[in-house]
């Protein structure tokens, strides 16, 4: 029952906020009220292994709470409610509160669903409430992706329907449940298609088409809960299929998951690759969103104990960083109008709060210790090497390095360099964001200082399926390739720091140098001078990579769409005629079955 | 099936020029006589289909021991509407014709080209 | 308990009596259609709990069938009679604020409306045959009564093939007739078995192409995107919403109780695919609103067509319940669709996406009705039509035509894409605002509101179609509750 | 007094690699003909460019930039065993620890040299993480095989496996090796692979803002990290069984890359990445593909 109380609670806040819309304090303050209770009743009322069947007469829903809609649903919520407190901050109407109400019930409910059916129910509930969400986003270009969202999803949930229906064809049960007994080829089918919606949500090279677009044009705050949230609704759905429905996958089809795995590895690598050639932050974001995702599929397709691990940690650890990022990122365009790098710049003076933010933000990004991203990274190496695929190691091991690239440029076009002269007011970003950006602060540093917080409920949510291998406490992690103590990392770090700021202090003393003072040989600069490099940053890249950046997935899609629209063309020319030639359709019509049927007349 | 071969044939052969008329007939009213040709047939078809040889009228009478040979009154009363009905349409048809005729200042069915996009 | 025969006395006297009350007033005619309406349903509703399992038999001229014409009424038909003269009230009410109409249009409407009702409650085949003009008369004057040169055209198509059509149906009854003997459906599903084979195929053939022009199937559709788009929204909604739906009933009762499943509807079967893939293709590519919608209509049609036509597989309730449930949401759906392109496009013909774009935001009202009838259609989650299309990939799974699901759901995606390229384009940019007086919005909003409440809540309009469905797949019944034993 | 300890061990490592950037200088100007500075300038270097007063900075990050790149720098060789050598809180010294503790210098330099807001600088900086793309790869599939082949991530364990002069990585796995020693150059951002000081194109790159104390810890940074980037290659490919083993492997291995350094010219930064994704990637592959074969 609590899970049904949930749901209705969060429709019920949404409805209210809806119709409070325009008494604008009230509206913030119960839609705030609804999604911390919200909160608080998902850790304190739902408990794993609770099950309850709402029937609806014509269909019986069933839900059940495991241990890894425990561990997605809190990410989720939690992150709604940063979302919920920065969103107040900019202009938004009523039905904006709705719908956000109502993805998040459609995605809580993904996670509680029991049968495939009410799966993909709130499947295409989430996924329409967030195309209603992206469509009410901020640029003139949010109704083009709102549309490629909507099909994208719409795409997914179809094959999601289709594997379900081929599932209960040959089950005759729509529950979600082992079908490794099912003989023959349609067993891969199905996972194909049960695994699409997910590789839709997680954004998987090729189903990631959507992703930039959307994350980019919606509305700033939302991007933080859309990126960190509700991609996690795919990452849940790797786990689903790939251990709740197919328990024997390793044993069966050991090649469906080592090519998972390579597209894991693509994703990530060709994303980070595109993320650096972007010069918009946002858009910089939602490609370095899709290739830390990819890592999380690769930890899927390796399959083994802390491989799994290590891609539910990093999957915790992108809903951390990627919304940070986001979030600081919203925060600045709330201040300086503008997400396109190279307007921006030297805002590290203005905005000193955001920049903390984005920094240990785009460190958990590149995986650096002692933060978030680094003991899922490391888990994931030791999992690739122990299975012993090096080319794919290598291949992460690049997408990795990307990361350090389009960190930099991110960090660097927004806070580093020049402070444009329409910036020299820009004051730090309100509370709300700043609120979001020091409340993620804290799991970031502390769980990647002291990951065994996470790894304990992250290693009951796999051990029942895979052999553990893993062995941790608080502070250590032991695979059969090596082993890590973090804390020790982190205290290191921090006495080296110690040093280095000793040395630093006890040095000569320094003055502050404005920016125009500057070593250029021999040119005089003033403040006109553009100092700021921020555009074509990596262009020399295009040289050395040459035609491959150009390549894309969008071509092959678009071939794809000519074939439609040639066979939309041949269609409508059918109905195209005068009325003597649909008559000779009829005629010709009831010729063509005497023809046909003529033996049997 | 007491027609003769003449009743079928015939009307089959209206029919079938009604149909050709109407498919490749340009004048809008030519179309609609040649429907109207298909359904003249028609109904001859199905008359033709009650019909008996040397049959009589089927009316009640006091002596039916006198008519042993009645056609078959359905097909005939059947007619009757389907006949009726024909003249509803054909009123139609040539209403909207004469609308057409207003609007494009022509009855060619090769000028109506409006409904494509 | 009134005699539902006054359904169709009545519609016929209120038609009649238009031009007598516009001679006293011009705006008397108007307030008719509405009260008919009224009238109808509540003699329909009265009648409610006296159609049982079988049909309910309602005798004229004082003979028993086979002999004489008569009314058979199950739950099939009444619920589909019902649906006719709610929409019926509905789209009259919506007439009710529009002062530029000619009062034969009401009479038209009425016999439109009359042609229909008959359609579903006659157990005579031959009156089938006179409603079922009656009903494409109407029509053929309600298409082109916009009198501009698209509904001309339009109306005109419609004509020629409905009356080809119309004709062939004609003459597939006379063959049945002179195979049996009889006109009355029960007696000739009676007789069916003892019919020949070759008999039998020639005469379904020859009724589908009277019934396949009024639901749409593929070669004989080919006027239904002109009609539609070049009729009046309001228009275009009653083709959708009643003239299709009578003939899917004629289509259910023909070919289901009549033939028992047989060999036509396998051919309904192919045809229907060919329909639903056609049709929606064409959608895609269809720069014009309307039109678009005509497209999607068809190929509602055709996959309503091609379930119905798997009862044959197995005689189901299941795809019977779903055939109804699919066209309670087309007729909803899409009804409401024509209604609020209309509001969108201000009545001024400029149904171009380009034309509409920022319309919706516009008009906030029209904007939002217009979506909820798109993501009905498409079927959407807390839409009518999410239970219709859910239904409709059930019943394809439980006759085992396993690979139509993948199909359907490939369309689906189409019908997605264009659909929602539309509700996206209405909401972009500035659009021309138009008003939208209170009277259609109200009809607009009872249609929306069937999709939303009962897509929210489905099980009372599931439960209603169960047992209709029950009463047309027990076609035993119904022919006994006739002609009394088999 | 362990703490003690670690500053002594910094302190050491730190001047033996000033030693190391004085030799360089040395042995390129006898190779230039030259007469060169006494071995131990830079640390006279360091020592007046920490005494320097008067330096400018350019802001909070400015002035951090440098103490991250030493902390970086000094926290990877807390975690790199100098031959059998371990620190004391060292746990086998892992892969991954070191080589994304790696990553942390070139970042704090990058963060600190973009606040300057020269051009020169971010060029700098664009060229180094853009090289990163080229090395760090190629480097990494090099080290692959030897720990695949010695089934650990542990560079401590991967040096204990190793023994005398036949057993050594770099003999086993000769292909990688070359492919190593190819990164190995660029890692040390010696010549032709120099883009990121550049001189005479982007006046010393990072650097350029740069002076007094953040020079010094710069200059410091990069002594360090010469022992760390040629140890851990050392320590990978010739597993050395002592420290005094250690300092003679990277003496020798940045013996040559000066060597080389001191004879090529320079690459222009889109040739250099290019040319790592040709011969080397290749070689690098060939080495893992040899170690599936040796298994």
């Amino acid at each position: 029952m609590a899970m049904f109380y949930l749901l209705l609670l969060l429709v019920l806040v949404g409805i209210v906020s809806f119709v409070l819309g325009p008494i604008k304090v009230l509206r913030n303050i119960i839609a705030f009220l609804g999604a911390v209770t919200a909160f608080f009743y998902f850790l304190t009322n739902i408990k794993p292994g609770l099950i309850y069947s709402l029937n609806i007469r014509v269909y019986n829903v069933h839900f059940e709470a495991g241990f890894s809609s425990m561990f997605f649903g809190v990410i989720i919520t939690a992150l709604f409610i940063i979302f919920l407190i920065a969103s107040f901050h900019e202009e938004n109407d009523g039905a904006y509160y709705l719908f956000a109400y109502l993805t998040l019930t459609g995605a809580l409910a993904v996670l509680f669903a029991k049968d495939l059916i009410s799966f993909f129910f709130f499947f295409e509930t989430m996924s329409l409430f967030s195309f209603l969400m992206v469509l009410k986003g901020k640029s003139d270009t949010s109704f083009r992706s709102a549309f490629k969202y909507l099909v994208w999803s719409v795409f997914g949930g179809y094959a999601f329907l289709m594997g379900t229906f081929l599932k209960v064809y040959y089950t005759h049960s729509v529950m979600i449940g082992d079908i490794s007994y099912l003989a023959g080829g349609v067993k891969l089918l199905i996972l194909i298609l049960l695994l699409a919606p997910f590789a839709v949500k997680a954004a998987l090279m090729p189903f990631h088409l959507w992703a930039p677009d959307a994350y980019k044009d919606s509305k700033d705050t939302f991007t933080v809960f859309f990126s960190g949230g509700l991609s996690k609704i795919g990452v849940f759905g790797y786990f689903l299929v790939l251990f709740k429905v197919f328990t024997e996958i390793a044993v069966k089809y050991p090649y469906f998951l080592k090519a998972f795995a390579w597209l894991g590895a693509i994703t990530a690598a060709l994303s980070g690759i595109y993320a650096f050639m972007q010069d918009d932050a946002k858009k910089l974001l939602a490609y370095s969103s899709i290739s830390q995702l990819g890592y999380v599929a690769v930890g899927f397709g390796i399959y083994t104990h802390f491989s799994v691990v290590a891609a539910l940690f990093h999957a915790l650890g992108h809903a951390v960083f990627e919304s940070l990022l986001f979030l600081v990122v919203a925060g600045v365009y709330y201040r300086t109008k503008t997400t396109d790098l190279r307007k921006m710049g030297g805002l590290i003076k203005r905005m000193p709060l955001s920049f903390i933010g984005l920094l240990f933000g785009i460190i958990a990004t590149s995986g650096i210790p002692p933060t978030i991203g680094f003991p899922s990274k490391w888990l994931l190496y030791e999992a690739l090497i122990l299975k012993g695929d090096l080319l794919l190691t290598s291949l992460v091991f690049f997408a990795s390095i990307t990361a350090f690239l389009y960190s930099y440029k991110l960090v660097h076009g927004i806070f580093l360099g020049k402070l444009h002269e329409e910036h020299k007011n820009v004051k730090e970003a309100p509370l709300g964001y700043a609120f979001g950006t020091v409340v993620l602060l804290v799991p970031l540093l502390v769980l990647g200082i002291i990951p065994g917080l996470v790894i304990k409920p992250i290693d009951y949510i796999v051990r029942f399926y895979l052999k553990p291998e893993l062995g941790y406490n608080l502070a250590n992690m032991n695979t059969p390739l090596g082993h890590v103590n973090f804390p020790v990392v982190g205290l290191v770090m921090g006495l080296t720091f110690a040093l280095s700021l000793f040395i630093y202090l006890i040095a000569g003393k320094s003055y502050r140098a404005e920016q125009t003072d500057n070593y250029t040989a021999t040119e005089a600069i003033d403040e006109d001078f553009e100092l700021h490099y921020a555009g074509e940053f990596y262009g020399f890249m295009k040289k050395a990579f040459g035609r491959p950046l150009t390549w894309s997935f969008e071509k092959i899609l678009n071939a794809f769409l000519k074939l439609f629209s040639f066979l939309g063309e041949v269609a409508r020319g059918f109905y195209m005629g005068d009325a003597r030639v649909y008559l000779f359709y009829v005629i010709a019509f009831f010729a063509l079955l005497a023809y046909l049927m003529g033996g049997k007349l | 099936m007491n027609g003769g071969l003449l009743f079928y044939g015939s009307s089959v052969f209206l029919m079938v020029m009604g149909i050709f008329i109407a498919i490749t007939g340009k004048h809008l009213i030519k179309i609609l006589l040649g429907i109207d040709l298909f359904d003249v047939g028609l109904n001859l078809l199905i008359i033709s289909f009650g019909y008996v040889n040397g049959g009589t009228a089927p009316i009640f009478s006091k002596y039916p021991h006198i008519f042993k040979n009645v056609v078959d009154p359905v097909p005939q009363a059947l007619v009757l509407t389907a006949i009726v009905i024909g003249v509803a349409e054909m009123a139609m048809g040539l209403a909207i014709v004469m609308k057409i005729k207003e609007k494009f200042g022509t009855c060619n069915i090769a000028k109506l080209k409006e409904l494509k996009w | 308990m009134v005699s539902p025969i006054l359904v169709i006395a009545l519609s016929l006297f209120f038609a009649f009596v238009i031009p007598l009350l516009g001679m006293v007033s011009k705006k008397l005619p108007r307030l008719v259609p509405p009260l008919a309406m009224l009238v109808n349903l509540w003699i329909l509703i009265t009648n409610i709990k006296f159609v049982s399992r079988g049909a309910m038999l309602v005798t004229t001229a004082g003979l028993k069938p086979p002999i004489a014409i008569n009314l058979a009424i199950d739950r099939f038909s009444l619920l589909f009679v019902i649906l006719i003269q709610l929409i019926g009230l509905l789209l009259s009410v919506y007439y009710l604020s529009q002062d530029n109409r000619d009062q034969r249009f009401y009479m038209l409407f009425l016999l439109n409306i009359l042609g229909a009702s008959g359609i579903v409650m006659t157990g005579d085949i031959f009156n089938s045959f006179v409603f079922l003009e009656i009903l494409e008369i109407s029509s053929f004057g309600l298409v082109a009564s916009k009198k501009d040169r698209k509904a001309l055209e339009g109306g005109f198509k419609y004509m020629v093939i409905g009356a080809i059509g119309s004709s062939l149906y004609l003459l597939g009854i006379i063959v049945l007739y002179l195979t049996t003997g009889s006109l009355n459906m029960a007696e000739i599903a009676k007789l069916m078995p003892h019919i020949p084979e070759s008999i039998k195929l020639f005469a379904a053939l020859l009724l589908l192409a009277g019934i396949g022009v009024e639901v749409e199937l593929f070669p004989l559709n080919a006027w239904a995107p002109d009609a539609y788009h070049g009729a009046k929204d309001e228009i275009s909604t009653q083709l959708s919403s009643i003239i299709s739906k009578a003939g899917i009933y004629l289509a259910a009762r023909i070919f289901f109780t009549i033939f028992n499943g047989f060999y036509a509807l396998k051919i309904i079967f192919y045809l229907g695919v060919i329909t639903f893939v056609i049709a929606e293709l064409a959608a895609l590519m269809q720069k014009n609103v309307k039109r678009m919608l005509a497209y999607s209509s068809i190929g509602q049609m055709g996959l309503l067509m091609l379930i119905l036509s798997l009862v044959a597989k197995r005689g189901d309730v299941f795809v019977i319940t779903t055939v109804i449930l699919l066209a309670l949401n087309h007729a909803f759906g899409k009804g409401l669709l024509f209604l609020s392109l209309g509001a969108l496009s201000g009545g001024n013909g400029e149904y171009e996406i380009e034309n509409l774009g920022g319309n919706g935001r516009a008009n906030p009202l029209a904007g939002f009705l217009f979506t909820v009838g798109a993501l009905s259609i498409v079927g959407m989650p807390f839409f009518f039509g999410f239970w219709s299309k859910i239904s409709a990939l059930i019943s394809l799974m439980k006759t085992n035509v396993i690979y139509l699901i993948a199909l359907v759901l490939v369309i689906s995606l189409v019908e997605i894409y264009y659909y929602g390229n539309v509700i996206v384009n209405l909401f972009r940019g500035e659009g021309k605002k138009y008003g939208i007086s209170i009277v259609p919005a109200a009809v607009m909003i009872l249609f929306a509101l069937f999709v939303i409440v009962f897509g929210i809540w489905p099980h009372p309009v599931f439960q209603i179609a169960q047992s209709a469905a029950v009463s047309l797949i027990e076609r035993t019944t119904y022919i006994s509750s006739i002609i009394g034993g088999m | 007094m362990s703490i003690l300890y670690f500053f002594l061990y910094l302190l050491l490592v730190t001047i033996i690699g000033l030693l190391y950037m004085g030799a360089a200088r040395k042995i390129t100007a006898h190779i230039q003909n030259r007469y060169g500075p006494p071995v131990y300038q830079p640390i006279l270097d360091v020592l007046k460019l920490f005494a320097k007063k008067d330096t400018a900075s350019h802001g909070i990050m400015h002035s951090l930039g440098p103490v991250i790149a030493y902390t970086g720098i000094a926290a990877t060789l807390l975690f790199l065993p100098l031959g059998n050598h371990t620190p004391l809180l060292h746990f086998n010294g892992d892969l991954f620890v070191v080589l994304y503790l790696l990553v942390v210098g070139p970042l704090g330099m990058a963060l600190g040299a973009g606040e300057s807001a020269n051009s020169n600088a971010t060029i700098g900086i664009a060229r180094a993480l853009s090289m990163m793309l080229g090395y760090e790869i190629i480097f990494f599939m090099a080290t692959l095989p030897v720990f695949y082949h010695y089934g650990t991530a542990s560079i401590y364990r991967v040096i204990q496996a190793q023994g005398a002069f036949p057993d050594w990585a770099a003999i086993l796995f000769p292909i990688s090796f070359i492919a190593g020693l190819f990164a190995l150059q660029g890692l040390m951002g010696e010549k032709p692979f120099e883009l990121v000081v550049a001189p005479h194109e982007i006046a010393s790159g990072p650097m350029v803002e740069y002076g007094g104390k953040y020079l010094g810890l710069l200059q410091i940074w990069h002594a360090v990290g010469i022992i760390v980037e040629t140890g851990l290659f050392v320590d990978i490919f010739f597993g050395p069984q002592s420290i005094l083993w250690f300092f003679a492997g990277t003496f020798i291995v940045f013996f040559a890359t000066v060597i080389v350094n001191a004879v090529m010219p320079r690459f222009r930064i889109e040739q250099a990445v290019r040319f790592y994704w040709g011969l080397p990637l290749l070689l690098s592959i060939l080495g893992i593909l040899q170690v599936y074969i040796w298994r």
